[in-house]
């Protein structure tokens, strides 16, 4: 790396810039800093896991509780679009090596029509919380109209609950009742009776779960609505990544189509990649972390 | 990054198909072992499992999606070396908390 | 005088443009990516920051003087103190030598054209300028009163200033500091000259490859840790308040995860900066050269092991506090390393006493008092006596006064040639560094007194037997605030009316020294080609050294 | 306040394990003197005998020498291990707590220090505790973090909401001692301090049994306003006051946030300290703390008494209740009225 010629009349090859000798100079610079940035990434998450680690394991039974109540479907269903996508994202890496323009067209296409879908199936899933009451900030959830009320002051239950509900016969959905736009859980705490009783509530969850030695269904609504805090900034930070990557993506669309990569100069494609795949990895932890873990207590 | 433009050594498309074939299984598998309970073979056995899957997923991405395997050395080591620092970040941490009760300190 | 340059070979040519005359415009700045131009903008902004923080620290000490908190409201003292450490820490310390000095001569001394990615060097320079006039802006609103420490849950629920304005300021301001570590660590495996290997490399920029790791390693979390503070304080969910479920302790994790290893952001570049002087002001290869540059590697990998023993009686447990106290102590010992490796440089050499030197010496004192009592502070049974006491406010001022900022008055004296062309007064000069090192004494050693005796930090008022020592503390002050200004008198009048600079005025072997002060746009007109170690200072590596004894005498006739 | 101890600028040792921090100290004191001493006087020999002697010289290279480097690593790693143990000695006197010990509870709140006793007893911003007794502090705190910090003792400990903390010591030699809030907390942390009064056990005896002091109602207001309980933290004059103004207010009206208007008698007096919130002046913030629980009947009298004579009202004089449309000057009125 240090044994570039130190001659001063190199050609300008296209995308070579001023402070580089050669493209392979450039290249090496851009891929180390892109990872020394994914470097930085991780550690910007790194914060938001150990925050994660210490709650889950100091509140178990409530982050069980409140993971049990996101949609593992939905999550699950992003997961599989976030790999297809980096797939195409690999591909479009593959074909702008190759050359090939029109293919790395369609792959990037692919790539941002994945991430939209991805995204599109966050806003289906925020919305459900919004309408259940489950945003943790005051006053930002669905507010029940007084004609509401009037028709029906009866809670609805998140999507399972609200399925299996309608499978053991009970009534069709409700419409969801909460005046105040505040925070609501006022159901299941099974799995905290359900640990009781097999004996592995730690005593540190009681202190956080009971008062005066009654199940304080108050003082568990405030551990789970910390999960949902912590699902929404992690989740949130999340799309904005992807958000970012979208971007990145339609200037590379545009590129592409003008025929910039060939074989000789890829990189800004590889380095869009390097990022998208960062942030598909990240959901890759996120979604077993958020909607799986503790699912096994309820099923 | 490759030493030479003409020559990537990449596995092709058969290769990333067979890549994410793989991720699409750790997927589906990852959700199905979340309904086993194997906390009663012995606490955090579920989390473990999870993980574990997970990090498999994610050494697939690193490798073959984002090239590792062919990068320089010092890819690898700004790769292992974040990964490594989180750990630092996660068991300094913990170790505070897991150990809150050790000794007669609190009285 | 301006015969100097006349006999120094290399200015005979026609005065050609260099990075200053090339193009006055504002826009010419402001849209630069050269990098010494990037470097000068953080040096005038940098020093701004520097003098605001400055006043506050008069305002500290003005207040001190007397027990009651009478010539404030105790409001405005905390405020005082809580932005005067932020603009100090976030503001001034740590871009201060990176980001100027480290900015101006890392592609210089590696024999590169610029930084390898010019524009990420001028974004940093915007991220910084943005998230400090947010800062100010927030100051201006009325303030910030929680301690640079942010501790929860006062900053997230009880305190009623701008926390999360000040809190975004630092947010923003961090990537600037993770994206001059990046550029910096990309420029040193990239950009270095045919010839300029690792172990050639001056020891300035080992340091700074260090510094980078932790910036980009580090400043990742505390921004994100002030990201949930602030969302926290917004949304009122108990992530750190434990009110509603949250942990304080956890925060105070978090923080030092970043702010323990970001105290050798603030040291690393400055004992850099000492390498270059210690060994050019001997004319010696330095003692240990490997060891050096080691050490600091080992200082930035170890930094992140020790954070804990900021929270030794904050309620962690027991333990923890012992298994970070050991390491507290492994960490010491690359500094003493170093410490040593400096003195043994000055056996045999050829001392000269240049204003730049005078810091450097005055550098060794004070940082190895101020390590030394870090040393106090890591031992977990001491310290339960000392933390939070002026013990800990003195410890960190000889570190980071002593120590960084003497290095980078030092190091602007000594590269103030290269980067402006022109010399300053030695006169003024070495008054100024004496008046810098007595008033330093004389200002923060009472207060390691004063921390024995218990006085804890953060006290607008406080019980009168503390008082003689904090009159002294005052007195103090003073003498620093005028050796501190006097630079700023001098430098500037140096631009105006100072002697030209010749290329080389210390005729050390360096790269940077191997271009016209002030260097051209590209730095130099020719690819260097590197086949000498580094600080050897004889003729070998191609020095003229009877030259510029000529060149001297001219200048003293 | 503070007896000094014989060494000039040292702090008073009065706890069974101040002696280990004050030893430690001075080891650290001695290793540095160590390494300075030396390191200094190398510096000075050096930079005195090599002194530039002609310009650009070029001294006699060296390289370095793998077996200084080691043994400067290796010397410096021992020693760090000698004070690293000794703190953790001294570290596990401080924090283990013994079993045997006199409890008392600590509640920190912003600004102040509630202490409760055993035996029931309460008190504010003070402690007492009998001499050669181990005491163990079990603490905890209404809002923010505050650090219970007595340097006499060298100790001390945050104090965390939401959980306890814990602090024990034996003090040894009986005195007034600094009490600090260490932790910063906010507006009034530097007036969160105290006194802990260690004394001999007959004495802490009579204490416990309410001893009665000899002071007059006034005085013993005083104390209770400026000392015991942190009224004057909040309420003395000078810039930094946020509670009201107490000076001259006996007698004369009041206009209350709400609208309403009375006038300030003693029942209102009484009421300002056990109910602050029902009645609070306008232009102030509701934050004075209720001291319900806190103060006894006669502590209230005697704060009645100091706060008439603050606007030089006779604390002998009859009592005023009844609410007198009075014109301002009524300070010395003189409406009837029992207690
Ligand atoms: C430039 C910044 C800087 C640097 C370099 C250091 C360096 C060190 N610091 Fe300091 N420190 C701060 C800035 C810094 N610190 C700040 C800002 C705070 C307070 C934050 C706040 O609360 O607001 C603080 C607080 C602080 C504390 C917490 C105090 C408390 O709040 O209770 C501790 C405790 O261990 C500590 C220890 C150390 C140690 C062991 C070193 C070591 O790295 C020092 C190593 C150097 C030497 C040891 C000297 C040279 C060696 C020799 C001459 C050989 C002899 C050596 C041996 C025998 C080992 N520091
Ligand atoms: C880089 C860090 C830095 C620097 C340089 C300083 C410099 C000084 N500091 Fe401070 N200090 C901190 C970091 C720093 N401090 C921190 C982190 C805290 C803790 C805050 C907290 O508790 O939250 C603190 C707290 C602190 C306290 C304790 C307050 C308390 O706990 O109650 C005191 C008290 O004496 C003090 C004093 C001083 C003094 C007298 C200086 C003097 O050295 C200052 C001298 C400087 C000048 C007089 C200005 C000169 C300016 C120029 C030369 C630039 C001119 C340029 C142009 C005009 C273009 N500082
Ligand atoms: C935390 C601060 C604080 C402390 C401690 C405090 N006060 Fe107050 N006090 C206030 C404030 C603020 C007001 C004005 C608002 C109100 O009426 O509640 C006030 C009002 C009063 C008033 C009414 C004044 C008027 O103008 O009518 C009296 C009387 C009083 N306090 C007495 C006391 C006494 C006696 C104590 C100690 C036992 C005490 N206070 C402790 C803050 C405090
Ligand atoms: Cu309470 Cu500081
Ligand atoms: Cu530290």
């Amino acid at each position: 790396m240090t044994t570039h010629a130190d001659t001063h009349d190199h050609h300008h090859e296209p995308g070579l810039q001023h402070q580089f000798e050669d493209m392979k100079q450039q290249e090496e610079s851009v891929s180390i800093g892109m990872w020394m940035f994914l470097v930085q990434e991780i550690m910007f998450f790194g914060g938001l896991f150990t925050a994660y680690l210490v709650f889950r394991s100091r509140y178990p039974m409530a982050f069980a509780e409140a993971s049990n109540h996101l949609n593992a479907f939905w999550g699950g269903l992003n997961t599989l679009v976030l790999i297809v996508s980096s797939l195409t994202m690999a591909l479009a890496v593959y074909y702008a090596q190759k050359g090939k323009r029109m293919m790395q067209v369609y792959m990037i296409l692919f790539t941002m029509f994945f991430g939209s879908v991805f995204l599109g199936v966050k806003v289906i899933e925020y919305k459900d919380k919004y309408d259940n009451g489950l945003i943790p900030v005051a006053g930002w959830n669905k507010r029940a109209t007084a004609a509401e009320i009037a028709v029906n002051n009866t809670l609805v239950l998140p999507w399972e609950i609200r399925a299996d509900a309608a499978a053991a016969g009970g009534k069709d959905e409700k419409p969801y009742i909460n005046p105040t736009g505040e925070f609501q859980w006022r159901w299941g705490h099974e799995l905290v009776k359900y640990a009781e009783e097999k004996g592995f509530l730690t005593a540190d969850e009681k202190v956080h779960y009971y008062s005066n030695g009654q199940f304080d269904p108050f003082k568990f609504q405030e551990r789970v609505r910390m999960f949902y805090f912590i699902y929404f900034v992690m989740t949130g930070l999340h799309a904005l990544h992807m958000i970012v990557g979208l971007g990145l993506m339609a200037w590379l669309l545009w590129k592409a189509w003008l025929g910039t990569f060939s074989a000789a100069y890829f990189a800004p494609v590889e380095m869009s990649g390097l990022y998208w795949h960062f942030v598909d990895i990240v959901w890759i932890f996120l979604f077993p972390l958020l909607y799986l873990l503790g699912r096994h207590f309820l099923h | 990054m490759s030493d030479n433009h003409s020559e990537h050594a990449h596995i092709g498309l058969p290769g990333y198909t067979a890549v994410f074939l793989i991720l699409v299984v750790g997927t589906w598998l990852t959700y199905v072992v979340s309904f086993w309970d194997l906390d009663s073979v012995f606490p955090g056995a579920n989390t473990l499992l999870a993980l574990a899957i997970a990090f498999t997923k994610m050494t697939f991405v690193m490798l073959y999606f984002m090239h590792v395997r062919w990068s320089p050395r010092l890819i690898w080591l700004s790769a292992i070396a974040s990964f490594f620092w989180l750990a630092i970040m996660f068991a300094f941490t913990m170790q505070d908390y897991l150990t809150r009760d050790v000794g007669n300190f609190a009285g | 005088m301006q015969n100097a340059d006349a006999i120094n070979p290399g200015s005979m040519q026609p005065p050609k443009t260099n990075y200053l005359t090339n193009g006055f415009t504002v826009k010419s700045w402001l849209l630069t990516k050269d990098h010494k131009r990037i470097a000068i903008m953080y040096l005038i902004s940098v020093s701004a920051f520097f003098l605001m923080g400055g006043v506050y620290a008069a305002a500290i000490r003005l207040e001190l003087l007397t027990p009651a908190s009478d010539l404030f409201q105790t409001e405005t003292y905390n405020k005082a103190f809580t932005q005067h450490g932020i603009l100090m820490i976030f503001f001034f310390l740590i871009p201060s030598i990176p980001a100027i000095l480290g900015n101006f001569l890392l592609p210089l001394m590696i024999g590169a054209k610029d930084l390898a990615l010019p524009r990420v060097n001028l974004l940093s320079l915007y991220i910084y300028w943005v998230g400090g006039a947010l800062t100010l802006w927030a100051l201006m609103q009325g303030g910030v009163d929680t301690g640079w420490t942010f501790y929860t849950p006062y900053s997230t629920t009880f305190s009623n200033s701008y926390v999360m304005a000040v809190g975004l300021g630092i947010f923003i301001n961090g990537f600037s500091s993770i994206l001059t570590g990046l550029n910096f660590i990309v420029t040193i495996h990239t950009m270095r000259a045919p010839g300029m290997t690792w172990f050639r490399l001056p020891l300035f920029v080992w340091a700074h490859y260090a510094t980078s790791l932790v910036m980009i390693l580090g400043t990742p979390v505390v921004a994100i840790t002030i990201l949930l503070l602030a969302v926290e304080r917004f949304a009122q969910v108990g992530i750190f308040d434990p009110a509603i479920g949250g942990d304080p302790i956890l925060f105070q994790h978090l923080f030092w995860f970043y702010s323990h290893p970001a105290v050798y952001i603030m040291i690393l570049p400055g004992m850099g900066v000492i390498s270059e002087l210690i060994s050019n002001f001997a004319r010696k290869k330095i003692f240990g050269y490997e060891f050096i540059a080691f050490s600091s590697i080992a200082i930035a990998v170890f930094g992140f092991l020790v954070w804990g023993h900021h929270m030794f009686v904050s309620g962690q447990s027991i333990y923890a506090g012992l298994v970070f106290s050991f390491l507290t102590m492994v960490v010491a010992v690359p500094s003493a390393i170093k410490v040593f490796n400096w003195t043994a440089t000055l056996y045999k050499g050829s001392i000269s006493y240049d204003t730049p030197m005078l810091y450097a010496i005055g550098f060794l004192g004070l940082f190895l008092i101020g390590g030394l009592t870090g040393l106090f502070l890591g031992s977990v049974g001491l310290t339960v006596h000392l933390t939070d006491t002026y013990f800990v406010v003195a410890h960190f001022h000889y570190v980071m006064v002593g120590g960084q900022v003497i290095a980078y008055l030092g190091g602007i004296h000594y590269w103030w040639p290269k980067m402006t062309g022109r010399m300053y007064s030695e006169f003024w000069g070495k008054i100024s560094a004496m008046l810098v090192f007595v008033g330093f004494n004389l200002t923060f050693f009472p207060q390691f007194i004063l921390g024995y005796q218990g006085m804890p930090r953060r006290y607008a008022s406080y019980p009168e037997e503390f008082q003689v020592l904090n009159v002294f503390s005052t007195a103090g002050a003073s003498v620093l605030g005028v050796g501190l200004l006097m630079p700023v008198v001098y430098l500037t009048q140096s631009l105006i009316s100072g002697p030209r600079a010749a290329d080389n005025p210390w005729m050390h072997p360096g790269l940077e020294w191997r271009t016209s002060s002030p260097p051209p746009t590209e730095n130099f007109d020719q690819m260097p080609v590197v086949t000498w170690e580094a600080y050897e200072f004889g003729e070998e590596s191609g020095l003229d050294l009877d030259e510029a004894r000529r060149r001297d005498a001219v200048t003293v006739a | 306040m503070q007896t000094n101890s014989w060494i000039p600028l040292f702090p008073e040792a009065a706890s069974s394990f101040a002696w280990q921090v004050d030893y430690l100290y001075f080891y650290l004191i001695l290793v540095s003197v160590g390494f300075m001493i030396p390191i200094v006087a190398a510096i000075f020999f050096f930079v005195v005998k090599y002194r530039e002697k002609e310009k650009y010289a070029t001294p006699e290279e060296m390289h370095g020498s793998i077996v200084l480097e080691t043994v400067w690593s290796i010397i410096p790693f021992v020693i760090s291990m000698t004070i690293f143990l000794g703190g953790a000695v001294v570290y596990y006197t401080q924090y283990r707590m013994p079993d045997d010990a006199m409890n008392v509870y600590v509640v920190g709140k912003q600004w102040m220090w509630k202490i409760q006793h055993e035996t029931g007893q309460r008190e504010i911003n003070e402690l007492h505790v009998p001499v050669n007794t181990r005491v163990k502090l079990t603490m905890t705190t209404e809002d923010v973090l505050h650090d219970f910090s007595i340097p006499a003792f060298r100790t001390k400990a945050d104090v965390v909401p939401g959980r306890f903390t814990y602090l024990w010591f034996e003090a040894t030699k009986p005195g007034a001692y600094h009490l600090f809030c260490a932790e910063y907390c906010g507006l009034n942390h530097s007036g969160m301090i105290g006194t802990v009064y260690v004394m001999e056990q007959p004495d802490f005896e009579a204490w416990l049994q309410g001893n009665v002091s000899g002071q007059t109602p006034v005085e013993q207001g005083r104390d209770l306003f400026e000392n015991k309980l942190g009224c004057a933290s909040c309420h003395a004059a000078g810039q930094g006051q946020r509670g009201a103004v107490l000076e001259g207010i006996y007698g004369k009206e009041v206009s209350l946030v709400g609208g309403q208007k009375t006038i300030r008698n003693d029942e209102y007096i009484r009421n300002s300290i056990l109910n602050p919130g029902s009645q609070v002046v306008e232009g102030y913030q509701p934050i004075m703390p209720s001291f319900k629980g806190q103060v006894t009947e006669e502590q209230i009298l005697a704060l009645v008494a100091y706060i008439k004579s603050l606007s030089g009202v006779d604390p002998n004089a009859p009592a005023m209740t009844a609410p007198a449309p009075a014109p301002a000057n009524a300070a010395n009125s003189n409406d009837q009225g029992g207690n």
